[in-house]
């Protein structure tokens, strides 16, 4: 059975996604509540530990309503939809050398298909719903998704460009091979996909589709109980999902900081010692705890993160060639990439407590006027690089960093014709009847 | 192994059923939904003998049927959103004048 | 080829399954539902909804949509090439300026494309 | 930037062009349960596509009567209804009613009331703007400055609460003067605020007000010109961000007002973002003048001789000071009992929600958010 | 065998809902009915080796083409149309065509039925590896039809525009 | 100026006399009488234009300091010592003067109560004096409208217009006398803003206004019986026909 490893795999996946999905919404309302000088969630658990848990359990117990116009068939598969669509997507990421449910080898093309048929649980919940406000908003985070689709698309084009593969696990091994990480060949096609990624999940600073102070709740305004905790996993799920091909393009995948530099191999021991950080604070905290069972509770936290801190030490203190050392860097390489992908929704979070809400047609103009010529301005300047490089035999630095400046020369004149375009709303009238070179 | 015999049939099967779907539905969305299977049989058989002569022509015909299907839906449905918007129909058999 | 795709299937159908079956369990595990009435009624502020919610809309949404689907095939026809332009495959590499050439005249018809709908206001929202 | 919506107000109606399918509008209800109408407001909207061809508010969810409850109490008994107005800055409301009653009355308060009542006054102002500042910025998305925000007024409330021992809906005031004596730490702690407060400012400032999507948002969105303005009746903020240079505090100085050093911040453009400005400027100058009131509050009586059985006679008067939210007018009619003949309460909010309309025909959904926000209204004063 | 269970139970999907497209009253039902048979149809695409194709199925097809299809039905607010009749009268010519095709296939396999029915499919690994060999006809032999695409590409970008919007 | 004639409302020789500005606005509610409700306070903004050309300065300058003590305008006759109870004096300085000239007969008194000044004006005439005072007088704000029930009076109801004037500072109350039933002219054409205030008169007072863009109640909902700030409202008869219709009894208390 060549398939037990990653049925396995699929089912600790399936099982546990929710639970991470929960957690990172904790620690997103920690950190907000950080950033908003208040401590958040701190009643069920030490410090809420336990609030997803109480919260999935309320969801799930909710009183589950279908409005009676809805189309029922529809409204109850649409999360449906979208859960299993984000979730598919996770099938070809390498979380590390050696867990990966599928590696293929349009790994990446495979998982933006996926997750691009996401889409329709948002249309059809909205449409199934017959509210104002469902359609309204499933209408517009479609417009949204699909806008940044494009520059998304062509930003991971540029980055391909560079790997030369589509195999998720390909692209992290030409990156080891190159010694960079494409975030310092394509920095601009970084940024065009960060921009891009927030938008595709629906995160401020654009969260039009779910902008309550507009649209109440968008498409899943009709949506209770169960069923909107399916579209939020699957939100979350999505996050985690850019995350990753962020990190598998941009950020080396699961590569430590300087992989082949072998006299920095004692940043090995950072992950085994962040985790014994990370215990030894909650044992510091456990005897604060006002009840005994927080106490517990924040001891056993610590306990899981020795073990988790030993898992790690494990391969680097056994002998040579054993098979535990040979597993190191299939756990070396989990923490990075999970660290990367932590690392990467953070900075979703840390926007999106920062930034007011973009407009709807400020959205679009940022996606079509701006992202998407840049994005193939970002390719046509890295293909120009690469040609150089390889044609005329120009080092490789030079020759990327020239199509860099391009890339930023017309970023730049594209931001400038932007706003003069902004300035005379009344005067395009006239530049319509203008003809046009096409 | 499948028989190729049998992606024929699928796809003889395909096209009769968007043929149907052409000739007796009345909306014409519909009506550009069973093109769309139509052109999904045809994708099935040429994908179908590319497997079978051992080369990926088929495939490349097939990649650009389908750009073809994009441009076909984007124009046939603009066609009908000019249209919806004049005459408030979409059905075929009340699109019956040339000109508007 | 299609041994690697068998576990997506299996992580689809368990992905899709877990949902599913939650949603169906706990149906017989949570309290009655007793919506009734108003309950019912889609959401609109309080006040009854006035005529059909399945109406109709800006035409930019199909736009925005035409737009998508027509870049969303550029884009694909991009992947093969970067992934040509670069690969390690042996014996199927471009050479870089013809793969440029081939694409770059692409891309500008793109562009004239882009071009011409920056200048009718197709990229407007409003 | 300013230009780019230019058919606000004034600007002769919106050359409106058709985008959707059909020519048929769609009505779009907002409220009166809806997250951003703060509170019961509902707004009919005609939308074109997603933009605001025309727009009908549905007031009244709220209405309590307060003028009709009024005639039936007596001048005293009716004090604490006025808190319940505009309840985010009920000091305000309290001491209008009590300066009209006075005035009605021919009575006066005594100075050290008068400067008391001045630095609560001013108090509640930065309280009324910070909670408008907070709510506003969420409306727009931004969902930090509101607790930066509600911070800085729980300090406010905090002296409500040591002064009268509530903090909303305070009663803080009496008809002649004030009930209690400013407790001993009053000008302690509002000079702590104070000089905290300025800091605080740039904080909220630094968030919003060079942010690029706030501007974009903001700029140019819900424009109201001078005339346009005045025509429409608004005041307060909204009216001087519209550039007229008006605050009662100045023009018809009340309570102790005209002792004091402070600015009229103006706005140029009438938009969202001038108004925002404008208003960040009032909570810099309340500051100012709480500071000037605290250097150098008068001894002597609290409360001025008015008797305990009020009966003004008959007659009557306006009197209106300049409320967070604009000119808060009271109108007595008195007719020579113990209980008022007709209250009438002329509610900023109101007037200024009557704006609405036309400052947001031409905008898009979004922006109807902004411009309910950016007028700062209160339902319980709208509706009264 | 696992090809055989792949394709049977894609093909069967693709038919089913081939019909429910045709047969379902309401358009976004059919919508959704064209989208399972389009990923089925990809479905089959994989069994054949073609996973480029495949993929490009999936994104293009279901992920782009659909999208538009049902923006156009929600925007086009069928439900009133939902009331009116459905099909037209011409259920006779359907079956005309439907019996034509059926007896030129049956034809076809009885002349030849030794050559076409039973003969396999050639083995997979010549068509690999399948992105990079599809990517090569594309941008070698077929580069002229794949400049030619975009031409195609952006007359329909300019015809849709022009046709959906109302004053260009 | 010069207008002595009939107690009848003769708006010609006002109009005839007036700048070009002011048919604009008396041209603006037919304008905007077609469009569906809700367009009206859309359309102030044409009969604002004009009377920012008649008198530019008024609303961008800033008004002179005030005199601190002084919020009302009169130098008049001195307020009454504090010991005085104060009450309603007559008044008689430039301004009634200039009011008085003007219309004549239609200025049925002018008053001084607590420094604050009151025109008791016709109601017919109201219309006419409104945009006088807009437009001459410079009143640019309508601060506030509303009624007073005197329901023992022949005319029952004031109907109260409070002004201000940003170039002047000061303020001026309007007070015209409203019979039951008598229709009065809407000033929603000089200030739109009394397009809601006028609603809200309406719903409180059932004063009916003549020529107003959308007449119903503004606070109350559209099935409200009776007019709640009228002095002889009850609130019991509601109650109990309510009661009596959804109920079936005869008295909810």
């Amino acid at each position: 059975m060549p398939y037990v490893l990653p049925v396995l795999f699929a089912l600790v996946i399936v099982a546990l996604l929710p639970l991470v999905a929960g957690y990172i919404v904790l620690v997103e309302r920690k950190v907000m509540a950080d950033m908003q000088v208040r401590l958040g969630p701190m009643r069920v658990g030490p410090h809420g530990l336990l609030q997803p848990i109480a919260d999935a359990v309320k969801l799930l117990l909710k009183e589950d309503i279908i409005p009676e116009s809805a189309d029922r068939l529809v409204f109850w598969g649409a999360p449906l939809i979208s859960v299993t669509t984000a979730m598919v997507a996770l099938a070809a990421l390498p979380i590390g050398p050696f867990f990966q449910i599928a590696e293929l080898n349009i790994g990446l093309l495979f998982i933006l298909g996926v997750s691009s048929l996401g889409i329709f649980g948002i249309v059809l919940g909205g449409w199934a719903s017959n509210s104002h406000y469902s359609l309204l908003g499933a209408l517009r985070s479609a417009a949204q998704l699909v806008s940044y689709e494009t520059s998304a698309g062509m930003a991971i084009v540029g980055a391909l460009l560079l790997a030369g593969t589509l195999s998720t696990r390909g692209i992290v091994q030409a990156q080891a091979q190159t010694e960079v990480w494409f975030i310092f060949a394509a920095p601009v096609g970084f940024f065009i996909y960060l921009v891009a990624s927030i938008a595709e999940t629906n995160r401020a600073p654009f969260d039009m589709p779910e902008a309550e102070s507009e649209l109440v709740a968008g498409y899943m305004t009709e949506y209770s109980g169960f069923r909107w905790a399916l579209y939020f996993l699957a939100e979350y799920t999505n996050m985690i999902v850019v995350a990753s091909i962020a990190t598998t393009l941009f950020l080396g995948g699961w590569l430590r900081p300087f992989a082949s530099t072998s006299y920095l191999d004692f940043l090995d021991w950072l992950p085994p010692l962040l985790m014994a950080g990370v215990a030894g604070y909650c044992f510091w905290r456990a005897p604060k705890q006002p009840v005994a069972v927080q106490k517990m509770f924040m001891a056993a936290v610590g306990l899981l993160c020795i073990v988790l801190a030993l898992v790690l030490i494990m391969p680097m203190a056994a002998p040579r060639d054993s098979f535990l050392a040979s597993s190191k860097a299939g756990i070396h390489g989990a923490f990075w990439f999970l660290f990367k992908v932590g690392a990467y929704i953070y900075v979703f979070m840390w926007l999106r407590f920062t930034f007011p809400r973009y407009r709807f047609d400020q959205l679009m103009r940022l996606g079509w006027q701006f992202l998407v010529p840049l994005s193939i301005v970002n390719v046509m300047g890295i293909g120009v690089g690469l040609a150089l490089h390889r044609q005329l035999n120009w080092p490789a630095a030079p020759a990327l960093i020239l199509g860099i400046v391009l890339t930023l020369v017309a970023g730049a004149y594209l931001l400038a014709t932007g706003e003069k375009h902004e300035h005379p709303r009344v005067g395009e009238e006239e530049e319509e009847e203008t003809p046009v070179n096409a | 192994m499948v028989p190729i015999g049998h992606y024929i049939f699928l796809s003889v099967a395909l096209l009769a059923i968007g043929i149907v779907g052409v000739v007796t539905r009345r909306n014409v969305i519909i009506i550009l939904m069973s093109i769309e299977l139509i052109l999904n049989a045809v994708n099935i058989n040429l994908v179908a003998f590319s497997r079978l002569v051992g080369s990926v022509e088929g495939q490349i015909f097939a990649i650009f049927i389908i750009t073809d299907a994009a441009a076909e839906a984007a124009v046939g449905l603009g066609i009908i959103i000019a249209f919806f918007r004049n005459r408030e129909t979409v059905l075929a058999d009340e699109m019956d004048i040339l000109k508007w | 080829m299609l041994r690697q795709y068998v576990p997506i299937l299996i992580f689809a159908v368990l992905a899709m399954a877990f949902p599913a079956v939650t949603l169906v369990l706990f149906k017989y595990i949570r309290p009655d539902s007793r919506a009734i009435g108003a309950k019912l009624k889609p959401y609109e502020c309080g006040i009854p909804p006035e005529g059909d919610a399945r109406g109709r809309y800006s035409v930019r949404f199909y736009i925005v949509a035409i737009l998508f689907v027509i870049f969303d095939v550029e884009t694909i026809f991009l992947f093969p090439w970067a992934v040509l332009f670069s690969t390690r495959e042996e014996g199927y590499r471009l050479t870089p300026i013809y793969g440029l050439a081939s694409v770059f005249v692409f891309l500008g018809i793109l562009i004239i494309g882009y071009v011409w709908l920056y200048r009718k206001g197709a990229l407007e929202w409003v | 930037m300013a230009e780019r919506y230019n058919f606000g107000a004034g600007a002769g109606g919106v050359n409106v062009e058709t985008t959707v399918l059909g020519a048929d509008e769609i009505i779009l209800n907002m409220g009166p349960q809806h997250p951003s109408t703060h509170g019961v407001l509902r707004v009919k909207l005609r939308l074109d596509g997603e933009k605001v061809v025309g727009s009908e508010c549905v007031i009244g969810y709220l209405h309590r009567g307060v003028e009709k409850i009024a005639e039936h109490r007596s001048y005293q008994q009716f004090a604490p209804y006025v808190d319940r107005m505009d309840y985010v800055a009920a000091v305000s409301n309290g001491l209008g009613y009590c300066e009209t009653v006075e005035k009605l009355l021919g009575a006066e308060a005594p100075p050290r009331a008068r400067v008391i009542r001045t630095i609560l006054t001013e108090l509640q102002r930065i309280a009324s703007h910070l909670f408008w500042l907070g709510t506003h910025a969420l409306d727009i998305g931004a969902l930090t400055p509101l607790f930066y925000c509600l911070r800085e007024r729980e300090e406010i409330l905090k002296i409500f609460e040591k002064y009268c021992g509530a903090r909303l809906t305070t009663h803080a005031f009496r008809i002649g003067g004030l009930q209690y004596e400013a407790y001993d730490e009053l000008e302690k702690d509002t000079e702590r605020f104070c000089k905290d407060f300025d800091r605080r400012v740039d904080e909220y400032e630094s968030l919003l007000t060079e942010n690029r999507i706030w501007v974009g948002r903001t700029k140019g969105i819900g424009v109201l010109t001078a005339d346009a303005a005045i025509a429409m009746g608004v005041t307060g903020p909204v009216l001087r961000a519209s550039g007229v240079q008006w605050d009662i505090r100045k023009s018809m100085p009340y309570a102790a007002y005209d002792q004091y050093e402070f600015s009229i911040p103006t706005g140029k453009n009438g938009d969202t973002y001038d108004r925002y400005l404008v208003r960040l400027e009032e909570m810099r100058q309340s500051r100012k003048i709480c500071l000037q009131a605290i250097e150098n509050i008068p001894a002597g009586p609290i409360l001025g001789k008015v008797g305990k059985v009020l009966k003004p006679p008959p007659g009557e008067v306006y009197h209106s000071i300049e409320a967070p939210k604009g000119e808060l007018g009271y109108y007595i009619v008195s007719d020579g009992t113990t209980q008022p003949y007709r209250v009438r309460i002329r509610p900023p909010s109101l007037i200024n929600l009557e704006a609405l309309d036309q400052m947001i025909r031409g905008h898009l959904v979004a922006d109807v958010v902004a411009v309910i926000g950016t007028l700062d209204i209160v339902l319980g004063e709208v509706d009264r | 065998m696992l090809d055989q269970v792949v394709f049977y139970f894609f093909a069967a999907l693709a038919i089913v809902s081939a019909i429910l497209v045709v047969t379902r009253r309401n358009a976004v039902q059919s919508a959704i009915f064209l989208v399972t048979a389009l990923l089925a149809t990809a479905g089959i695409f994989l069994n054949l080796n073609a996973e480029f194709l495949f993929i490009v199925q999936v994104i293009l097809y279901a992920g782009g083409i659909m999208v538009l299809f049902i923006f156009v039905i929600m925007l086009v607010n069928l439900d009133v149309a939902l009331h009116q009749v459905q099909f037209n009268r011409q259920w006779f010519v359907a079956l005309i065509i439907s019996a034509v095709l059926a007896a030129q296939v049956a034809a076809a396999i009885a002349v030849s039925r030794r050559t076409l029915y039973t003969m396999p499919a050639a083995p997979a690994e010549s068509l690999q590896p399948n992105t990079e060999r599809v990517a090569f006809y594309l941008f070698h032999t077929y580069v002229l039809p794949f400049e030619i695409a975009s031409i195609l590409l952006l007359v329909a970008m300019v015809g849709a525009v022009v046709m959906a919007k109302k004053r260009v | 100026m010069t207008n002595d004639s009939e107690e009848k409302q003769p708006p010609r020789p006002a109009e005839a006399e007036k700048p070009a500005g002011t048919p604009a606005p008396s041209a603006s509610p037919s304008a905007s009488g077609g469009t569906p409700s809700g367009e009206t306070p859309g359309k102030p903004a044409a009969p604002s234009a004009p009377v920012a050309a008649a008198k530019p300065p008024a609303a961008i300058t800033p008004p002179k300091p005030a005199a601190p003590a002084a919020p009302a305008k009169p130098p008049g006759p001195p307020p009454p010592p504090k010991e005085a109870p104060p009450k309603p004096a007559p008044l008689d300085n430039d301004l009634v003067k200039r009011y008085k000239a003007r219309f004549g007969g239609a200025v049925v008194e002018a008053l001084l109560d607590r420094k604050q000044a009151i025109l008791v004006i016709a109601a017919d005439r109201l219309l006419e004096i409104a945009r006088y005072s807009r437009d001459e007088e410079h009143f640019d704000l309508l601060v506030d409208l509303t009624a007073v029930d005197w329901p023992k009076r022949e005319k029952r109801f004031d109907l109260v217009l409070n002004l201000y004037s940003f170039s002047k500072n000061e303020r001026v109350r309007l007070k015209a006398l409203v019979a039951e039933n008598e229709p009065v002219p809407s000033v929603e054409s000089v200030w739109p803003t009394a397009n809601w205030l006028e609603r809200e008169v309406y719903d409180m007072f059932g004063i009916v206004f003549e020529g107003h863009s959308n007449l119903k109640r503004l606070l109350l909902p559209e099935e409200w019986q009776g007019h709640p700030l009228r002095k002889d409202y009850d609130i019991l008869q509601q109650d109990e026909a309510w009661v009596r219709e959804n109920l079936g009894i005869e008295s909810g208390q």
